[in-house]
């Protein structure tokens, strides 16, 4: 089968041969030390404070628009002894909550669904695909008249905003698993309905996971907007609320507060996956 | 000679009398490449496997083998011609009868190896006790007890291919389809693990079908060899294996073994 | 409670109550101290508040039938009404009295606006001011480059010099005047060009007009003790805008409240300059040059003084 | 090595086979019809707009909130004629372009280092992940004085919405890469950053096209909040315009518009995806 | 004897005076497992390849051998010990001096089959029809000629595999590493396969070290075994392979390959 074979001449031995020289700062997959990992993320969250207290101190900008660190501190300190922003940071984490984990409900499911029939992708896709690029806002009057103006029209507006991407993303999941994995499944017998929940559910579940993670951000962007409708605190409310009266600092308060926030939610998200997925590969540490 | 045609060996089985566990009826198969061309990988392929027969199923890289194998576990439909298991068709319909070790590693990477070995039996209605003894049994038929609980990606690939058996075993098929299953196994092992299905093979009714690249384990292990053909695959000849049912390991040097061992690679090498 | 029973307010206070919205303006203090200071309840009312952040979303909220009374300017009650012509305006909250303008650069008179950027939002009444400056110079919108942005944006883009002129209110009026170098050119102050009123539904005047005396009774109770400068009245305005007493008592002093006296005496009063009437003649006159309503609208037919008059 | 092996006693021959019954509808990765298809596609699509018209005719909700589909597309029809609506398409669709290929120019790079170096990591991710939950409308007033109100600052409101969740995107599909594809190159004689270009970069080509697939709804979401700014034109504008003036059937008509356009580029990108990896799995069809 | 200790065959090589193109010293790697432990996996580790040289390495499944080819390669750290190429260390410094073929199929599946074999050249200065010459005589080489433009998800097992040796005997190592290279491949390519590889090497300057699971395999390529125990993984013995360095196919029943055979299964079954 295979044709004759004929070895070439020997080759020059002056082959250059080229290695990989070691690297710590731009290793791939490689150890990172612990250390210079803690001084990067420091480093990384210092840089962009420094560059506004300069930037505000030296009042490159007016402060009315940008106020230094320290009045924008001091600012959430006095919010949060009379303006009781407690109560805020409360009222939206439980408006994220709800919405986003509504979002997860349906979403997961039906993102499953699309990714695994195709039948539920030709149906689902093309409503999925055009209202996603739909402007929430522009559903507002419709929500209003419908669920009126409680806590569950916030609630939905924050569901509707990030459910559509968890669809979307979950269904993308599905297909990077092998055709063989859910091939084994049925020469032991299994079904449609046991490759779904057996094999296709565990399969996508770290997927699933990072798809959680990056779609809650989403869910407290939707918070301002859901706030707008006559919510009495919240923290969207408080920034759009201080808008009004061009209190800038307050604003920044609020908004760092929803960084610091989301970046708690990011890693404590990062944390349980790798808790939840210890077979998964760990590409790092 | 022990080289037959297809017509001869229909004919000696005919007066078996015995219905075939499987069948292969003008099994053809082709891919559709760039442009408006077919590939054909399988031609008209006819088999038959009589139950509690060992089979093997030889051929060069590339000429369909696994393709073959797929169409009979049901999962690739093939361009025409039809599986028949008892006679019953199945083609197309993948099921618990025809177990599969499949040619890459298959095991599910969030399962531990136990969890991998139970994965059938959980669509039987087995009680938890009885699925533990059964994955014990075949954790220790592997060797693998010690890594009982370890995921996948923990192991060797060796170990992985291993613990596919397993599960597949634990399973019970009728028909057992083996896609090179010991091909990365380290010698002894694998002649560890032959030993061990011609074992289960002769104390059980399952009914196998081996490929192998491997021609001294396809003789060691199998009643009948058949020789597949290149481009298009077609079942270029058939092997009958006449050695004593009961083999023990020594028997590949014997010189009956080594004689139709030179056929078989006489054979693969006409073509 | 207090009142006698009346055939034309049948339901009783507690069974059904008044759904009344408002958004954060510091006109609408008498709304927020009379909420938190409970003087609807003592009224014997059931007065459910409805606190919103901008007024469009407070517009649909009243359209869709999920408010009763709601705190409006002039302008965006005209408009409502237009879509629901079973809307009334029943009482005169306030005149802008300097908290609105336009703030300018290098413009000494309204001719000088000629050609320069402005920016301002679409809404009435500030459409309503830019136009009743330009008048001045004989000049009309489309002799300015407009932007249009909401008036915090159009104020930022003054300060950071972007546009030559443009409408707000404050705080961003007098901050951002100084910080774009320009001083304010206009404002509202002493007008009735820039009016806040309070909308009712027809049928609640027929049907519930002693609970809807009370209603304003318990906010002339409040607008005289934000007039007063009560402490607790200006703590509680505060409150709700996320400002102190202090910037509130400040913010005041760009507004002219309106109790139920002067609602009588001038608000409804079609002889006074100054009255409501007049202001709801040259809103909807900008409402329907503006195309903001598609049908002319008569002036009568948006307001109703049967509350105020039977006080 | 092995343990010595005893087989079990035969079992008895009553083991009940289970087989995977054949299923069009419900079928996984196998052949689908594409005539129910396309069947399933336009039910998919009908089905909305029939409850719609029901919903709207029988006037169960006031038309101020929900106009007639005739109503609607009359309104279109009126503002195609009289007020340009062509000249907002093309507008909204240029914004949308020049921000979300920045976003890409940007997002994919970033997104890329931060999978690949552990360093990157570090440095970015933090500061990724904080910024990526402050709701963008915090920052107009920044971007106002430093960019301005021509169609800069409209582009980089679009660009801020969506960059950082392309990046974070991309970073999860780096992750994806089993590590033999880069071992491999490595001891060929490639160096990181031959990995980087050779190896990662179209790797994960599939995954970015993918990315970018989801996240330019993103872009669209967020022209509604660039048009804010001293807009002029486009659909955004018109939707907030119409709003104030409380045309729903305008608003209506330009949502319906922008759903549209993004059906367009949804099946559009999917066919450019299919297209450009012709080495990828087609799991379907 | 043939079998000896690794002192006596250290002294034998000082002899020889010639320094090793690879050596191996005390290495060691363990990996955490649940808990504080560790599973020492390579313990101590010493070995020395010698240029030109052809060497197996044997042992059973999930002993270890994998491990180490990756620690040679620089891809995988050590715990401890070094890795010397021509005394240079290496270790943990993957480079083109070591190629290596994978145990599992390492593909681009974005290439096409002449893509993937040109895969290293891109990274020497080689200028296109230099490349474009030398992909086609090894796609000559492993017969995939037909398969130039096919992309991996095309190809069937064996003929992937086929394609992973010709990229990195394309890439002219100085050592070549190969984790069981023909496990996948039928027997008859496997032949051709190995009478290739001796072919090139009796005419190249390449040193190989090979890890197998056919002794036989073993035996008729190298000139040194090296059995690896199990649990930790050590070199348990090292077979010199006694046979004329130019060997044909049928050497392989020749009396004194089957002694050499028998006397290396024998070392395996011993532990
Ligand atoms: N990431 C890991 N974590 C823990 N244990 C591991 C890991 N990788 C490998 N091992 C263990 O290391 C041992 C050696 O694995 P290796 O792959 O080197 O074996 P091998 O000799 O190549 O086997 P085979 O012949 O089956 O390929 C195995 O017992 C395996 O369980
Ligand atoms: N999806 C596909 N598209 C096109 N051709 C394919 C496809 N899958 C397989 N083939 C072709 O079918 C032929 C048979 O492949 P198959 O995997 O069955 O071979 P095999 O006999 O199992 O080989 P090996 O022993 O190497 O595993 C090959 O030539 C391959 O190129
Ligand atoms: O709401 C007003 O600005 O009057
Ligand atoms: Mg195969
Ligand atoms: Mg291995």
């Amino acid at each position: 089968m295979l044709e004759s074979i004929s070895v070439p001449s020997p080759k020059p031995p002056t082959r250059q041969h080229r290695y990989l020289s070691p690297s710590i700062f731009w290793s791939i997959r490689q150890g990172f030390p612990q250390r210079l990992s803690w001084l990067l993320v420091a480093l990384s969250l210092a840089l962009p404070l420094t560059l506004w207290t300069i930037v505000s101190s030296l009042q490159l900008v007016p402060p009315t628009f940008l106020p230094t660190p320290l009045a924008v501190l001091s600012a959430g300190l006095t919010m949060f002894a009379e303006n009781s922003l407690g109560e805020d940071v409360l009222a939206s984490c439980g408006r994220v909550l709800a919405g986003f984990v509504l979002a997860a409900i349906i979403g997961v499911p039906v993102g499953l669904a699309i990714g695994t029939f195709y039948s539920m992708d030709s149906l689902f896709s093309p409503i999925v695909g055009t209202v996603r690029y739909m402007p929430i806002t522009g559903f507002v009057p419709l929500i209003i008249i419908w669920v009126g103006l409680g806590e569950p029209s916030k609630i939905l507006i924050i569901t509707l905003g990030v459910v559509l991407y968890n669809i979307i993303m979950v269904a993308d999941a599905v297909k990077f698993i092998p055709n063989e994995m859910i091939n084994v499944a049925y020469t032991m017998g299994a079904n449609r309905w046991d490759v779904l929940w057996k094999v296709i559910v565990p399969a996508t579940f770290p997927s699933v996971l990072d798809t959680l993670r990056v779609n809650i951000s989403g869910a407290w962007n939707f918070v301002v907007i859901a706030e707008l409708l006559a919510a009495q605190n919240g923290l969207g409310f408080k920034i759009i609320q201080a808008q009004r009266f061009l209190q800038t600092d307050k604003v920044l308060f609020c908004i760092v507060l929803i960084g610091t926030i989301g970046l708690t939610i990011d890693y404590g998200l990062k944390w349980v996956s790798r808790r939840l997925t210890p077979w998964a590969d760990q590409i790092r540490h | 000679m022990n080289s037959r045609t297809l017509q001869e060996q229909t004919s000696v089985r005919l007066l078996d009398r015995q219905a075939p566990k499987l069948s292969i009826e003008h099994l053809s198969k082709s891919y559709p490449v760039r442009g408006d061309r077919h590939l054909n990988v399988l031609q008209d392929i006819n088999l038959e496997i009589f139950p509690r027969e060992f089979i093997c199923l030889v051929g060069a890289s590339g000429c369909g083998k696994s393709t073959l194998l797929n169409i009979i576990a049901g999962l690739t439909p093939p361009s025409s011609g039809a599986v028949l298991i008892d006679g019953r068709s199945v083609t197309g319909k993948p099921g618990s009868d025809r177990g599969m070790v499949f040619q890459g590693y298959t095991l599910y990477p969030w399962l531990t190896v136990a969890q991998n070995i139970a994965f059938g039996l959980q669509f039987q209605q087995m009680s938890k006790s009885a699925q533990r003894e059964k994955v014990g049994y075949f954790l220790n038929v592997v060797g693998l007890e010690k890594f009982a609980n370890s995921y996948p990606k923990q192991l060797s690939g060796g170990m992985k291919q291993r613990v596919a058996i397993a599960r597949a075993l634990a399973n019970e098929p009728a028909v057992l389809l083996m896609d090179e299953p010991f091909g990365a196994l380290d010698a002894q092992t694998k002649e560890q693990m032959q030993e061990f299905l011609l074992e289960l093979w002769s104390k059980t009714h399952v009914t196998v079908l081996m490929i192998t690249h491997d021609v001294e384990e396809a003789i060691y292990l199998s009643q009948r060899v058949y020789v597949l053909s290149c481009r298009p695959g077609r079942v270029q000849s058939e092997i009958l294996v006449d050695l004593p049912e009961h083999r023990e390991l020594d028997i590949k040097l014997a010189p009956e073994f080594v004689a139709i061992k030179r056929q078989v690679l006489q054979l693969m090498r006409q073509e | 409670k207090t009142n006698a029973p009346d055939n034309s307010s049948a339901p009783t206070a507690a069974s059904a109550p008044l759904v009344s919205a408002a958004y954060n303006w510091v006109g609408y203090s008498g709304h927020y101290v009379s909420v938190k200071k409970g003087l609807f309840t003592q009224e014997g009312l059931n007065v459910q508040d409805l606190f919103f952040q901008s007024a469009s979303e407070e517009i649909t909220a009243v359209l869709a039938g999920k408010a009763d009374i709601a705190w409006l300017t002039s302008g965006d009650a005209i408009q409502t009404i237009a879509k629901d012509p079973s809307l009334k305006i029943a009482y005169l909250v306030d005149y802008s009295n300097g908290a609105d303008g336009i703030i300018g650069r290098n413009i000494a008179t309204p001719k000088d606006a000629k050609g320069k950027n402005a920016a301002r939002e679409n809404v009435l009444f500030e459409k309503v001011l830019l136009q009743a400056y330009l008048k001045q110079g004989g000049l009309t919108e489309a002799d300015l480059k407009i932007k249009d942005m909401e008036a915090g944006a159009a104020a930022a883009a003054f300060g950071s010099k972007q546009v030559d002129l443009a409408v707000t209110y404050e705080p961003y009026l007098t901050k951002n005047a100084k910080l774009g170098g320009g001083n304010i050119i206009f404002s509202s102050k002493d007008t009735n060009l820039i009016a806040d009123v309070v909308v009712v539904r027809d049928k609640l005047i027929k049907t519930r007009s002693k609970d809807l005396q009370s209603y304003f009774k318990a906010v002339d109770k409040a607008v005289k003790l934000v007039m007063a400068s009560d402490p607790e009245a200006l703590k509680i305005s505060g409150d709700k805008m996320g400002v102190t007493a202090a910037e509130v008592k400040e913010q005041l002093a760009g507004v002219k409240l309106f109790d139920v006296a002067a609602n009588k005496t001038i608000a409804f009063d079609k002889s006074n300059p100054k009255s409501l009437i007049g202001n709801l003649e040259l809103t909807t006159k900008a409402a329907e040059e503006f195309k903001f309503v598609t049908q002319p609208l008569k002036v009568e037919s948006l307001y109703d003084d049967s509350i105020v008059k039977s006080m």
